[in-house]
């Protein structure tokens, strides 16, 4: 077990090495100079000098490379050219918009996607499970940012159940902030839902298929109980590395729908870091979301050893 | 079931190709001309779908669009396939190896990026157009197909008939080229039309930020771009072009589903 | 009142009928065995007595369990039924169990469905259970997990989940059919004596006529969804009436008819202290975990124009060995030669050699590329010809070596799909004639075909062996086959050769422990009816 | 209409009015923007976002805007000029005091204005400062500028936000914590959110109505449009989508305030690239373009034509539209006198505002259809700058000088149209020198006229400021003269 973790860790950090040095590489290669973005239309070649220095614009790309990646490893990630802040503190800033919304869409999605894929294949070709089929097509097909922006139309500015978007703040209480992220979440959450259900139902149909539920039924349980007790666990593998897979995307995926909705997430900060040339911030944050889905990916890793012993073994 | 699948799904997407196609010859309105005075106007006669905030018709705008969906969604897709079956077919070739590990690894790293934000900074890097987002779509079907190629072509490598031909004297790479490709390419179509209808949503996505294709060529992402601010008082200009998104993508899904049942029951399904 | 009495079951699946008219009878504390070929519709004549039938199947007649008619239960009274009245043992221990659960969790499941006792009480039910099907928990902690145990002990798991509430009726669908001969004849062991010890009603199904022979009080011999005869099983050997059933005893037996040679010709095949041994898989970051040696210090001799055979059981080293001597893969010890040249020289397998031996797989439907046509997948191996036939030639050669197999010209522009398993196994060996080569290396040949087929295969090859002067090399794990169709034996264990030499004198006087083993497990047909079938 | 406010309004409020009377007005305000500050310095950026949140409401200059585009006196009381116009002796307002307590003296004004010209600034309008030569403090509130040589308009290059006054203590964080002089001092910034201003109590003028005020950011125009009508901002100060502004007019919940700007919105001309070097070809350009068409197109209606780079509300202000009617055929005619009869392909390069964007449309399809095929390419502020503005590679593009009296850039040859004439270069440089009203007043007009006859670039509008606030509010600036929203006067009508 020991060293099945070592092993995914040496792994783990070898990925971020190599991430680090591609994002790094992309971003030095961008073009747009932070310094005249910053100072404008009429500004002076030695106002200019003097704020690459100070910004450390003027280092070897190396020497840049080095000082990102070190200060990164001890928390530092630096200080943003346009904000002139710390770029960890502006990162922890939106992660308390982005990391609930991540969740509570994956909450949802979860929630709705579990029942519908379940009740789907327990009712296989048959009237439930075509809705269910149905329902969840158009919500793959559908695009989530024309699925908000219909959202915000019909709930914030026709019945006003909900604002326009923005974001409470925790500090306002949980409640109102939650609201606040309710359309966002169900906007971001119905395509996953979707294709969550989709993957549960064949899942646990091919499960439902396996010699072992059979073995089940032979013993006198009901088609019902095979399910639950022998099929369902079974699927759980392949719906787990979606899960995966959609809290990653969640987290950085949210980018449009933090802008429908004007959310001071991390998407919205990267986005508005590449348009100002921002780019440590940029380079941080895509940084932390590779971060964010090696360590998914780790943690689902885990997870199928918790779910699957004959992974428990070779672990 | 399927054979439904298939008819809907097909008829669905063929509609779209064939508006694009025939928005080659022929358009109810040409879409480079503007007419600022017949701006914004609700479906009429004149202009089935309305126009939009330029008096441009929209069902011009739609079906030129098409064309550019299909043709980045496409390309996208060929871009995918070309680069990633070849990997996946060596990976399978030289299955628990170093060239396999390299790949799978390497996959892996394309699959820890966020695909929305890399798209975003290629464009950032290389400017806004439909070329960078054909490749940023690109960029992350090369891992799917690798990755499919190599799933299917492992199963295949463990069958006799492979044996046979490496009895008969066959190299890893003819044995790829003459019998494992032969036999994914179905799980490659059923992906491909996949790939295809999720290549056409992330045009969308990115032409809607404003990252794909530029003006004046018509993208469906931009049109509802374009649009969003005058939902409230002109909502054609933005149902028309999201139903087009909508439809293709559902026809595209369903088409896949539906050959998927097809061209081998017991396939996995994948999604 | 006989404990399960089938009147005219009729059974249809999606307007095709599988079953027709099928009647039989089974007393308590007897065994009933019922054979027949694949799609003889043996399975589904149990599964229609625990109502476990696939979505769209219909039943008519009566199926009476105890008196009962199961087809007249409702879904939730068979629940009821399924496991205390009747249970069912599969054929494929390997997935029959639940990966996820413990095998003492799985068992005590049956009981626990069933009657409402606390799980202690359940799980020490289980261990009672797993003891008589021979696992007893002081050996196998019932907290194992199904991937930890064997075959073997998977499928006495899967018995004992059967037997842990006494079922009058315990239904056997091939219980054995996937394990290794001596496995086999503990399995079909511990059947009898379960059977004995608490007098329920045993209905094993099973396409070998020597196993159920052994075995069985009563047989039934189904064909084509119907049942062509059936009798007390000593009675019923002496008068088979049907002809199918006649053929079917008469294959069981057979011996097909090889050419004598005189004098055995020069080596042909030497294998010399051949060792290959496997990479243990990776261990930490750099460190890999002992390796395995498959193949460990064979060698032999094969003659040109010998049969011999090679037997062992699964993970023997029999594939390695077929791998190495193919060239497929390097040995890392001790060499083969093939006519005194090396088949593996300078880091690759050589050209030359290889052209002069082909193989033929067990799976006839593995073996074939389905997109290709017959004539393109038959002339395959000429690709080892440095100056292959082409156009008309190659497809006259195609046409030659479909001939010499019993199938046409026409047959060449089909695909694979089209032909039947024993049809497959002949265009496989199409394959391999075609370059007329001198060694057929036989894997597992005939070991998935149906019985009559398999003597059609046989007396085929043995015919073709005799006109083109053909040496084969006989894998197989079935005793009876290899007895009938080679010269010498070869027994191989754990990667090394323990026995060896003529066949009627290693059959008739085996000298290694194993050997005697594995001959004593294999099963044979009674006396009597062997004498029948000859 | 009432029923439903109040509802919201409670909502958002709750916690600010707790226990306040039904009766009495409102005194907090949030007021929408499109662009978030970068930081809160507005002396070392660019960035019109940080003096739309600080502008007036929390730093001043020695002079101020008024909501007119008029300049008068700030935190300086008075002044005196010197004959030659090359010494400004200014008298501070006394008993002024910073929002941290400390007080405001000539030693401010002198490190403010000597940091802004120091050898390493960062000011972005560095060139503001470049006449000065001297600053000098006589007392406590007395301080002397002495300018190398007089300049006209040195008076009003003193009101804009990057010469505000700032004090040396507080000067290490005011990226993060601004500290000034104004009638508001600032409390909060949720970064990428909001940024909170609460009134200063001690302000030395007349102080402000509200108690409180939130600038929320929202750049996405849906989500803008969405927050006015939800209600969820009060005002909307810029608001990005004039499309819009049809629905908020109709609506009585709403007011729409349609003023002036200082942004002359031009379709910028290479003109050192062939063939816009040639006069016939700009000219031609010019006459390819129907400014209504755009206005209509881009903006809505709002806007207003020009005919060369000088504000329409400015009294010096001469109409030449005329010169450059939209007259296609005319356009054609003249390409094909400048050797293009069949036409040319350029450049088209637009920054990401959506004057820039759709006009940018609109334009690329007028030049089609004389036969210039223009490729239009959306860039972000730093590709465009890069490109554009540093680079100057590109045909044509389209921006807004959005800096008030700008005319003098035509007198730059390095500038990024690259207009190379040395007889408007000696006027602009006569016109600093002339500090007589009249005769400046000449003298503009004659610099219009010149770049209107070169063609220089195509003149399209005035770019319009419009807002939107809740029908209660009164107070707010209709116009931008600089960009700023000064919120000092602001306060709801019961």
């Amino acid at each position: 077990m020991l060293q099945f973790f070592l092993k995914r860790l040496m792994a783990l950090v070898l990925t971020l090495v190599v991430a680090s040095g591609v994002i790094f590489l992309c971003l030095e290669i961008v073009p747009g100079d932070p310094a005249l973005y910053m100072l404008g239309l009429n500004a002076q070649e030695d106002t200019l000098a003097a704020l690459r220095a100070e910004l450390g614009l003027d280092m070897g790309p190396l020497a840049r490379y080095w000082a990102w990646v070190s200060g990164m490893v001890v928390g530092d990630f630096g200080i943003s050219y346009t904000y002139r802040t710390p770029v960890a503190e502006m990162v922890a800033e939106r992660l308390k918009v982005s990391l609930p919304l991540a969740v509570y869409a994956l909450t949802l999605s979860t929630a709705i996607a579990f029942p519908a894929g379940i009740w789907a294949a327990s009712r296989r070709g048959r009237g439930a499970d075509i809705a269910v089929m149905g329902v969840t097509q158009l919500g793959v097909a559908i695009p989530n940012f024309w699925f908000a922006m219909l959202m915000v139309l019909v709930f914030a500015i026709q019945l006003r159940w909900f604002n326009a978007g923005g974001f409470a703040g925790w500090e306002a209480g949980v409640g109102p902030a939650l609201k606040s992220l309710t359309l966002p979440a169900i906007a971001l959450a119905l395509p996953q839902a979707s294709i969550l259900a989709r993957v549960m139902r064949s899942a646990l149909l091919e499960s439902l298929n396996e010699d072992y539920v059979r073995t089940a039924r032979a013993k006198g349980l009901s088609r019902g109980q095979a399910l639950w007790r022998h099929a369902l666990r079974n699927a759980l593998i392949p719906v787990l590395t979606i899960i995966g897979l959609q809290f990653a995307f969640l987290m950085a995926g949210a980018i449009i729908i933090e802008n429908v909705f004007y959310l001071p997430g991390l998407g919205r900060l990267v986005f508005q870091a590449i348009s100002a040339r921002d780019l440590i911030v940029v380079e941080s944050v895509v940084m932390l979301l590779v971060f964010a889905v090696v360590v998914v990916n780790f943690l689902v890793d885990i997870a199928y050893a918790l779910v699957d012993p004959r992974l428990r073994g070779q672990v | 079931m399927s054979l439904r699948n298939l008819i809907i799904g097909g008829t669905l997407s063929g509609v779209f190709l064939l508006a694009a196609l025939l928005s080659f010859l022929w358009v109810p309105q040409d879409v480079t001309q503007l007419d600022i005075a017949n701006k914004i106007r609700p479906p009429s006669a004149g202009h089935w779908l309305g126009t939009d905030h330029y008096g441009r018709d929209i069902l011009s705008m739609i079906m030129v669009g098409a064309r550019t969906s299909i043709a980045v969604a496409l390309v996208a897709v060929g871009i995918g396939m070309g680069l990633g079956v070849p990997l996946g077919l060596a990976a399978a070739a030289r299955h628990g190896g170093w060239l396999d590990e390299a790949i799978m690894r390497g996959n892996d790293l394309v699959f820890a990026f966020p695909s929305l934000l890399i798209a975003i900074m290629i464009t950032a890097i290389f400017g806004a157009s439909a070329v960078n987002a054909i490749i940023a779509i690109g960029i992350f079907n090369i891992p799917v197909f690798a990755r499919l190629t190599r799933s299917g072509a492992l199963s295949l490598w463990r069958r006799d008939f492979i044996l046979a031909a490496q009895v008969a004297g066959k190299g890893a790479v003819r044995i790829s080229v003459e019998h494992i490709l032969p036999n994914v390419t179905n799980l490659l179509i059923v992906q491909g039309t996949i790939q295809f209808s999720l290549g056409i949503l992330a045009e969308a996505g990115l032409s809607y930020v404003g990252l794909g294709a530029q003006p004046p060529t018509p993208s469906w992402g931009r049109m509802l771009a374009d649009s969003q601010t005058m939902v409230s008082f002109a909502p054609h200009m933005a149902l028309f072009p999201g139903m087009a998104i909508l439809l293709t993508v559902l026809g595209l899904n369903l088409l896949g589903d539906g050959l998927r049942d097809m061209l081998d029951p017991r396939l996995r399904r994948l999604r | 009142m006989s404990l399960l009495q089938i009147d005219k079951l009729s059974l249809a699946i999606g307007g095709v009928q599988i079953l027709h008219d099928v009647s039989l009878r089974l007393e308590a504390g007897q065994i009933l065995g019922v054979i027949g070929e694949s799609g003889s519709g043996k399975s589904m004549t149990a599964f229609a007595v625990t109502q476990l039938l696939p979505v769209g199947a219909t039943c008519r007649g009566r199926v009476l369990l105890q008196g009962q008619d199961v087809l007249a239960q409702t879904e939730a009274q068979m629940c009821q039924l399924r496991g205390r009245v009747v249970s069912m043992v599969f054929q494929e221990p390997m997935t029959a169990l639940n990966p996820l659960h413990p095998i003492g969790q799985q068992v005590a499941e049956t009981i626990m469905v069933h009657e409402n006792i606390s799980r202690s009480a359940a799980m020490a039910r289980a261990a009672q259970a797993l003891t008589r099907a021979e696992l007893p928990p002081e050996r196998f902690p019932m907290g194992r997990y199904p991937h930890e145990l064997s075959g073997g002990q998977r499928q006495r798991v899967v018995i004992a989940m059967a037997i842990a509430l006494r079922p009058s009726l315990l239904i056997a669908d091939e219980p054995t059919t996937a394990l290794d001969v001596t496995t086999q004849a503990e399995i079909l062991a511990l059947l009898r004596r379960l059977v004995q010890e608490d007098g329920m009603g045993l209905m094993l199904i099973s396409h070998d006529l020597a196993v159920v022979a052994d075995m069985a009080d009563q047989i039934v011999i189904m064909r084509q969804g119907e049942v062509v005869e059936q009798g007390p099983a000593a009675q019923l050997f002496s008068g088979l009436r049907h002809p199918y059933s006649q053929a079917l005893l008469a294959a069981s037996g057979h011996v097909p008819a090889r050419p004598h040679r005189g004098q055995l010709g020069a080596p042909l095949l030497e294998v010399q202290r051949a060792t290959r041994r496997y990479a243990g898989p990776r261990r930490g970051l750099w460190g890999r975990a002992p390796g395995f040696e498959a193949v460990r210090d064979v060698s032999f001799c094969l003659r040109r124009g010998e049969s011999l055979g090679l037997v062992g059981e699964s993970g023997c080293g029999k594939s390695t060995l077929t791998r190495a001597i193919l060239g497929l893969d390097a040995l890392q010890s001790g060499s083969i030669a093939f006519d005194g040249q090396p088949v593996w020289a300078g880091g690759s397998p050589a050209r030359a050699v290889r052209r002069r031996m082909q193989v033929v797989f067990q799976d006839p439907y593995g073996s074939f590329n389905p997109r290709w046509k017959v004539a393109r997948l038959v002339a395959e191996p000429f690709h080892l010809l440095d100056q292959p036939p082409t156009g008309a030639a190659r497809r006259a050669a195609v046409n030659e070596a479909l001939h010499s197999v019993g199938l046409t010209a026409a047959d060449g522009d089909k695909y694979i799909h089209e032909f039947s398993g024993g049809q497959r196994q002949r265009i496989a060996i199409a394959r391999a004639l075609i370059i007329k080569p001198d060694l057929i290396i036989l894997d597992e040949a005939v070991s998935a075909l149906d019985v009559s087929v398999r003597a059609q295969v046989l007396d085929l090859l043995a015919d073709l062996s005799g006109r083109f002067g053909l040496s084969y090399l006989f894998i197989s794990h079935d005793l009876g086959v290899v007895r009938a169709i080679t010269d010498r034996v070869l027994v191989m264990r754990a990667g090394q050769i323990i026995e060896e030499g003529p066949t009627e004198q290693v059959f008739a006087s085996p000298t290694h422990p194993y050997t005697k083993e594995l001959i004593a497990a294999a099963p044979v047909l009674p006396a009597y009816a062997k004498e029948i079938a000859q | 209409m009432f029923a439903g406010w109040y509802k919201k309004g409670a909502l958002a409020a709750a916690a600010l009015v707790a226990g306040m009377g039904m009766a009495e007005a409102k005194t907090d305000i949030i007021v929408g923007m499109q662009l978030e500050p970068p930081h809160l310095d507005p002396t070392s950026a660019a960035a019109g976002a940080i003096d739309s949140v600080l502008y007036s409401n929390v730093f001043e200059g020695l002079t101020r805007f008024m909501s007119d585009g008029s300049v008068v006196p700030g935190l300086a009381e008075s002044w005196d000029i010197s004959g030659d116009g090359t010494v400004y002796t200014f008298k501070l307002r006394a008993g002024v005091k910073f929002h941290d307590g400390t007080d405001f003296t000539a030693d401010d004004v002198k490190f403010s204005l000597d940091r802004a010209r120091a050898e390493d600034s960062q000011n972005a309008q560095k060139a503001l400062f470049a006449g000065i030569t001297d600053v000098a403090v006589i007392d406590p509130l007395t301080v002397q500028v002495t300018l190398g040589a007089p300049n006209g308009a040195f008076l009003f290059n003193m009101a804009w936000g990057d010469a505000v006054i700032v004090a040396p203590e507080s000067i290490d964080t005011i990226k993060t914590n601004p500290v000034g002089t104004g009638a508001f001092q600032f409390a909060n910034w949720v970064q990428g959110d909001r940024i909170d201003l609460v009134k200063n109590p001690a302000y030395w003028g007349t102080p402000a109505k509200l108690e409180r005020a939130t600038f929320k950011f929202i750049s996405d125009p849906t989500a803008a449009f969405a927050a006015v009508m939800a209600e969820d901002v009060h005002a909307f100060a810029g608001f990005p989508a004039p499309e819009n502004l049809p629905q908020f007019d109709a609506d009585p919940r709403f007011q729409v305030l349609v003023g002036s700007t200082e942004g002359e919105t031009i379709l910028s001309t290479n003109n050192k690239m062939p063939p816009f070097d040639n006069l016939m070809v700009r000219k031609a350009l010019a006459h390819a373009i129907d400014r209504q068409a755009i206005i209509d197109g881009a903006m809505f209606g709002y806007g207003t034509p020009i005919g060369t780079h000088f504000a329409p509300h400015n009294p010096d202000y001469v109409d030449l539209t005329a010169q450059s009617a939209y007259d296609p055929e005319q356009a054609k005619k003249l390409l094909a006198e400048a050797g293009f009869p069949d036409g040319f392909k350029t450049t088209l390069k637009l920054p990401p505002p959506s004057y820039a964007r759709r006009g940018g449309e609109i334009i690329a399809a007028q030049l089609r259809a004389v036969g210039i095929e223009a490729e239009i390419s959306n860039l972000e502020w730093p590709q465009w700058l890069e490109q554009v503005f540093r680079g100057k590679d590109y045909g044509l593009t389209i921006v807004s000088h959005t800096e008030p009296a700008d005319i003098n850039i035509y007198a730059r040859p390095e500038y990024y149209f690259q207009y190379d004439n040395p007889a408007f270069q000696t006027l602009m440089a006569d016109l600093t020198n002339t500090t007589d009203p009249a005769a400046r007043s000449a003298m503009l007009k004659t610099a219009q006229t010149i770049i209107a006859d070169d063609y220089v670039n195509g003149y399209l509008f005035q770019l319009a400021a419009l807002s939107v606030a809740n029908a209660k509010i009164d107070g707010l600036w209709a116009n931008a003269p600089t960009q700023a929203t000064d919120l000092t006067a602001v306060y709801w009508k019961d």
